[in-house]
């Protein structure tokens, strides 16, 4: 066995090579979505897969997006396993009564005859300068639609093994794509990717102590800024990137919050209704006597979410996942 | 308009229809065999069964009906005054064709060989389709409405790059074209010249609402050119026109020439459902005025008059109608034996630790009542 | 003045007067969907509006949601106020796009020029022996979107008020009809209607010391059975109905939470990433120093709604109420 | 086929098609008149306003994209290549109509009188429209694919409804024409016979995907008598069979004549964006063969050939579309004076309780981070 050169490689590429793997790995693999074939996405993750595994492996679709999905449907019925890309999160509204009606219901109407092996791939969240309908985080409607999976990464080695986890999973997934990391890149061999990691495992980034940041996807990076900046404070803190918001990984989530005592669920997502409030909730509900102070929330505003010049107004920053910290009574403690 | 160019006017970049509309264009009187010349032609073994089968459909509407005053279905839509058209969208298709029926068609289905009590088991109140539809190559009635159309399209296409020569056959109501899903589904098709039927059903209504509230086209085959496939009008009560333009629809597919989009034009005879009341907004006269029209009577007619048909005949069919419905009703009076711990079964491949818990005090919950 | 005779009458009668008196108040409002004209509605909640007020008023429009939606977005955009009918809240998702891309941001992206006096009236819920997709709860999507208000009546007079207003607002109000109460009966009259309660008020149903429900719409009537029942417990109970889930009223709930120091969230729609999480949450951020114990919630189970021979065992009952009570951990107290 | 009915066969309810389709059918070449013996009756004034709004508009288009390149604006879709069809959507309209414009069509929105610098603010990376809607009756432009035209279906059902004689003209891409909104909203104005001009620029492209993949329909404008509407297809970059195309639908649209759907044949000569790199899918010599038939020299062709076009005047239009660019490159080089706070304060009529909180965090923030 020869020696693999580790070499940096963007999260568009390990994702790329996620779906090219799977592709080569798996004939019934099929890759579609609007531009996706010769163009290679407008983020150009799928690039060059048109061209290795030809049109019909990667179709560059009409523009409609129930009509993809609802296909996508069809063709799981027939036995295939699709991955869809929707072009941008906000555009795939269009696909909602599909992916709620049919896509995350079908395999419990039919007692497992008809199983839904749909990978949808969605570019999420802002922070890349996008206008109206560029940004969107519309992870807490697929969170509240049983009968998904629901994963984002926050890592290039995730990306790879998170998106081969979702294409081998028979269950339909969500699969949420940082926009902003994209392009951020790690150490990391196509030609020796990560091990698949199981759908469902949050993962602690960061060990300890002081209290646990909950988090991922975007908002993964911008915490462990946070964890650093916060040694100056005197304040030890864990970072767990929850990877799969379906399934929750509760036990993870609950033995480092059991042991900080405190706990801040960030996201840039807006916050009332959002994923904080299930996070939030939940590890009450099993933490409570572990708990010094109130789970908080850092997230997005109330709004529409905002355009460019005002951005990064609304994204959670270190500054704000900082104050929360602030605010989680430390003075309990002594 | 055509238009003169003058000499040295600019080169225009090459222009053409991307294909001729004329032939896809539907005639403008539906399609009718029964009581016409073109009946003549008619193979005597099918009209039998087409009658034995319609004859089968309309007891097996009626028998549905009166388990909904029962209580044994928590409803049932009728397609009594359609039977031609959901029995012949079940006859042309080959054992490894699809049918994709909408929530009206459980006929079509039972048409089709599956067994009326499965076909009834989500109409029962029960949390699943009954039948496992890769086995009979029925997909799941669907519900909301259009939104079985692409899936058809879907399945066609996975066959079609699969190298099979399955074709789909999908049907959907007149209502139901005005959906965004019927739209993209035959984009696709045409586009994909995937091998797909779409069967619309047109017959009158969507509830309440009559079909010049629903469309201003010409006919609904009309829509059929503005995706590049061919449009057909139909008889919808006449048993042999729709076997005849159906299996012609999926000859074409089935041999590379892409979808078809065929117009049936009946009439809704029932209310919408048992839970509906339609002299709300349509008057009996005409109802009635179809009644001369029924596919039954078509039949009966063309078969009588062609000295296949006797009493004899027609009581054997009567009388094999009845044991169906005499067999569907014993099996229906019997209470399904539903285990509430079955909905968290299938939700995912393998339960989530949360769903896994959910059960658990489900379980718990249902222990306590059986201990009380 | 003459005296008014009190008689009888059902949340949908309530709700059908609230729209004729909008419309014969203002020519601006308009009701429009499937089957709402002739038929009156298959609940019949727009029942003799078409006859009242003609087909131009209350319109049976072509059978698309989202060319309802987005039709009545342009009427709005003329200064009419469209009363949109969808039939059951499952067929409301092919709107899902116009709703969240333009419905819920045409005032902000065109600072006010364009209000949207929209209001989306959404049979909700289940208990009524629907078979599949006519017992969803899809609440969580509409708070998780914001830019709309989401509220939703529990009894009689409040269908009214909150309807009247709803259709006054000059926002998009998803108004939420508790499909199970459609029937239900109050001595209320239509000749004296109640005064309009405002958007963005909670009440307290049943005044109570031991714990708080929290809950709303078709979950009322359990809470106020349930804290009957308690009473053999010896829990005096604290029902509160929250009528209005955005806005969100904070005051009334942790005046009420802060008091009996226990909560219990109550709603039909699935627990994961459902309404509960976002109350339970903000809860406990704002009462942490008064709980004797977890927020709780009681909800839907995860999965898709099933089917009338089985949701007796989905719905939150007064029993699965009163286990969560029993869990409020009232040894701390002893 | 015809059908014969037999002696005694039974009758069948009445059945017309609801409308004759023939005069709902596009030609099927694109309508043309520069160039052609069309154009000797043109209006000169109407022909020298055209042509300096093609200038003006191709001008426009060049220094937004040059924008995009000094970060000034977030991105820029041009129009360039489908200036005629732009300019001619704005001015068939009357100050009381309505326009429904795409995201690429910034230019239609100027071309009817809208100060560039409030069309462009939300491709600035601005949180609004930039300019009141109702004051300059230009929806803001829609970037969600054809969901800007049931909002103009309905809007010119409500301007009807109010007994306004108000067109709205809504345009939407090739690409867009998949979508069912397309679907739903074009058949809504059929069936409520809405005083709406669909406009559909087929400029070959969605991004990267090429109309063959997009449809097999002969035409896009023959998707028309699918709903009951006329179809017509014209040359988009001849600005005169535009215009007159368009006026005629408006025309109709004012005076009770219902829908009507336009595919103007056009081609993008930019990149889908300034982002794009549109030489991955497509060879640069089909965009040559386009420049030949380019908006702007069909009109200087024409008007040349009929002495009235001389350098001076050619030279003029150039120049005031020069001053247009430079005023637009001066006032988009100041920074926006912009506010934060403001992102609060349209999302409702009053702001929500939760709302007023995260302002106050906000501003404190945003105080701390002053006084820093
Ligand atoms: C997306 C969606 N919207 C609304 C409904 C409610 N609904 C059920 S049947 C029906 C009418 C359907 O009419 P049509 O398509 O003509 O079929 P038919 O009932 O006549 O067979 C409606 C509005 C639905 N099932 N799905
Ligand atoms: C609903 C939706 N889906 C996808 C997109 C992403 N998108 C933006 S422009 C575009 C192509 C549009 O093509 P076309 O309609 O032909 O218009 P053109 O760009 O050629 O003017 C796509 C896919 C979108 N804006 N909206
Ligand atoms: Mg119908
Ligand atoms: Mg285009």
């Amino acid at each position: 066995m020869s020696t693999v050169a580790v070499k940096p490689a963007t999260m568009a590429q390990a994702l790329q090579r996620a779906m090219r793997d799977a592709m080569a790995d798996d004939p019934t693999v099929h890759v579609m979505g609007e531009d996706v074939g010769t163009l290679g996405g407008v983020f150009r993750v799928t690039d060059g897969l048109a061209k290795e595994f030809g049109d019909d492996r990667c179709t560059d679709t009409p523009l409609a997006e129930a009509g993809i999905l609802g296909a996508a449907v069809g063709m799981a019925m027939y036995g295939l396993r699709p991955v869809v890309e929707m072009q941008f999160d906000a555009f795939a509204y269009p696909a909602f009564e599909q992916l709620v009606s049919h896509v995350s219901r079908m395999r419990n109407r039919t007692r497992g005859a008809l199983p839904m092996p749909i990978v949808v791939r969605v570019p999420y969240g802002g922070g890349i300068g996008g206008v109206e309908h560029h940004s969107d985080s519309s992870e807490a409607y697929y969170m509240a639609t049983p009968g998904l999976h629901v994963v984002t990464p926050s890592t290039v080695p995730d990306a790879y093994g998170l998106l081969r986890a979702a294409i081998a999973s028979d269950d339909p997934v969500i699969f949420l794509e940082p926009k902003r990391l994209y392009w951020s890149k790690a150490e990391w061999s196509p030609d020796a990717p990560a091990t698949v990691e199981p759908i469902g495992r949050a993962v602690v980034r960061r060990a300890g102590t002081s209290a646990t940041l909950l988090t991922y996807g975007p908002s993964v990076p911008v915490c462990l800024e946070a964890a650093e900046a916060a040694r100056e404070e005197g304040w030890d803190l864990e970072v767990v990137d929850l990877r799969s918001l379906v399934p929750f990984d509760d036990a993870t989530v609950c033995d480092s919050v059991r042991r900080t005592g405190r706990a801040v669920v960030v996201h840039e997502s807006a916050g009332f209704g959002g994923p904080g409030g299930e996070i939030a909730a939940r590890v009450t509900e099993r933490c409570f006597h572990h708990l010094e102070a109130p789970v908080l929330r850092v997230s997005g505003f109330d709004i529409p979410y905002p355009p460019p010049m005002l951005e990064r107004h609304h994204l959670p920053g270190v500054d704000r996942v900082l104050d929360a910290v602030a605010r989680l009574q430390w003075e309990a403690e002594s | 308009m055509t238009v003169q160019e003058l000499p040295g006017a600019t080169a225009y970049p090459a222009w053409k229809l991307r294909t001729d509309p004329a032939p896809l264009l539907p005639d403008p009187e539906p399609y009718r065999v029964l009581g016409t010349e073109a009946a003549a032609g008619l193979d005597r073994e099918l009209l039998l069964r087409l009658y034995d089968a319609v004859v089968h459909g309309r007891r097996f509407n009626t028998q549905a009906t009166a388990l909904t005053k029962q209580g044994r279905l928590a409803v049932y839509p009728s397609s009594t005054g359609q039977e031609a058209s959901e029995v012949a969208a079940a006859l042309v298709l080959e054992e490894r064709d699809w049918l994709f029926p909408s929530y009206r068609d459980t006929l079509a289905a039972v048409a089709r060989g599956l067994d009326p009590v499965e076909a009834l088991t989500l109409l029962r109140g029960d949390w699943h389709t009954g039948y496992d539809p890769r086995e009979c190559r029925i997909a799941p009635l669907s519900t909301p409405l259009a939104t079985q159309l692409p899936h058809a399209v879907g399945l066609a296409h996975a066959a079609r790059l699969s190298g099979d020569d399955v074709v789909a056959l999908a049907m959907v109501g007149d209502g139901g074209t005005s959906e965004g899903d019927f739209h993209e589904a035959l984009n696709f098709a045409a586009v994909w010249h995937a091998p797909v039927v779409f069967l619309v059903q047109n017959n009158g209504f969507a509830i309440s609402v009559p079909l010049a509230k629903q469309t201003a086209a010409p006919s609904l085959a009309h829509k059929a050119v503005g995706y590049g496939m061919p449009g057909r009008l139909v008889d919808g009560n006449d048993a042999a026109a729709m076997h005849q333009v159906l299996s012609e629809a999926v000859r074409r597919a089935r041999t590379g020439g892409g979808p078809t989009l065929i117009e049936a034009v009946t009439y809704r005879m029932d209310a919408h459902t048992n839970a509906d009341d339609a002299t709300r907004y349509r008057a009996d006269a005409e109802v009635e005025s179809w009644r001369a029209h029924d596919p039954v009577r078509l039949l009966e007619r063309e078969l009588t008059g062609r000295g296949l048909l006797d009493e004899e005949r027609k009581g054997a069919a009567a009388e094999a109608a009845d044991a169906m419905a005499a067999d569907l009703r014993g099996r229906m009076n019997a209470d399904p034996l539903l285990d509430p711990m079955d909905v968290f079964a299938h939700v995912y491949d393998a339960p989530t630790p949360q769903l896994r818990e959910q059960s658990e005090q489900l379980r718990a919950e249902l222990e306590a009542e059986a201990g009380r």
